[in-house]
């Protein structure tokens, strides 16, 4: 099974959560990123998502990895969507299974944090008054050696 | 030769996806700087690279076949 | 719509998503609680789940807007199943979306530590070797006026 | 006249659903005393009372009509 993917079509959320569902797990948490209309008061119409898609891949399963070693006996899976989005629609589904609830949703929130900082994916900004590659890095943290590392989560 | 790979404004400002070119043997950070130069990339320097879809850093030597990727600040999720 | 329910059939994850999505939620979370197989080493077979069904949409209710209330702007959906369930069933299912993630996380936590302390729902645990009534308060805090509070939570 | 009703452990141990009885006029204190003694219940004391779906405290006073739950550690998640 893939449990990290890059999809070019709608993510059916409940093929997702059925990856992660397991004997021993007592709850699973889900997490939808949806396109939001207003940010920062300015009205988007629609995004353009892009990825380097294999190397994509690879790091959604280093985050799965990362987890799967921190919370023992969790389970993940990830898939991001690319292409053109519009308000409401779902750019990423992250659902995670522990045997108990906190590190549920834990582990989730690490997931997402950490795809915001190493997996290569971009969003594009469609506005009424133009258009804009966003890279949330550039307000944050630069990377001396070029490599993101775990110790600058916000964890 | 080896293949470079350009995305998000990056790819905008070169008006392509990718190049192939011979970097051979060049650092990371000489094939930043020749390529900034040559395609007028102003944002280069705050890109992450990737050799063979692993980050690399800036000291890191190009053999022939690898396939470097330019990934500026990313922004999934 | 009914945002709160008491589900005798098996629960429709995507549903309670739908309920919930909105122009201006940025993130959606979903838990959802499995019936798990080992508690402390021991086998569960399967557990009955019974609720004074009324109140219990009341509380559901009452915990959904305490959460519009302390996170502006956030939706929240809530079903739990009664009845037997078997290993890996769904027991209850939470959605809440919000403008930013992490409130999305922090939300949809206080919706299942809430329901764990007000909510008239039981589950009966039936092992090969007996059965037996659960009660989380027991081991925990007493609530001397008979009436749980906010400030108990750990939250 | 009041409707009682019992939940897991105590409807177990009563063995019914629910009872009606007259109550009005006592306090949910009185009310547990009396219940716990005509059903022997060992557990009524770690219940909650809820009188009219709505959680109450051991000094609140029964009226007619009134419908008393009693609500035992709850589990439910």
């Amino acid at each position: 099974m893939n449990y990290y993917e890059i999809s070019k079509e709608p993510i059916d959320i409940q093929a997702i959560i059925d990856k992660v569902v397991q004997r021993d797990a007592g709850a699973i948490t889900t997490f939808i990123g949806t396109v939001r209309e207003l940010t920062k008061g300015k009205k988007t119409l629609f995004l353009i998502y892009e990825a380097y898609e294999s190397m994509a891949v690879k790091k959604l399963a280093q985050i799965g990895q990362e987890i799967e070693e921190k919370w023992p006996n969790s389970k993940v899976a990830i898939t991001h969507r690319v292409g053109k989005l519009d308000i409401t629609d779902i750019a990423v589904v992250i659902a995670v299974s522990t045997p108990h609830r906190a590190d549920a949703y834990e582990a989730n929130r690490y997931a997402i944090e950490r795809i915001k900082e190493i997996v290569p994916i971009w969003k594009k900004e469609h506005w009424e008054d133009g258009e804009e590659w966003i890279g949330d890095q550039l307000e944050k943290v630069a990377y001396p050696t070029g490599k993101p590392e775990g110790a600058d989560l916000h964890e | 030769m080896n293949k470079i790979l350009f995305f998000a404004h990056l790819k905008d400002a070169v008006g392509e996806e990718s190049i192939r070119i011979d970097l051979a043997g060049k650092t990371v950070a000489e094939v930043k700087e020749f390529l900034a130069k040559e395609y007028q990339l102003q944002k280069l320097d705050t890109a992450m690279t990737a050799v063979n879809e692993e980050f690399a850093g800036d000291d890191e030597v190009i053999h022939p076949g690898d396939e470097i990727a330019f990934i500026p600040p990313v922004s999934g999720g």
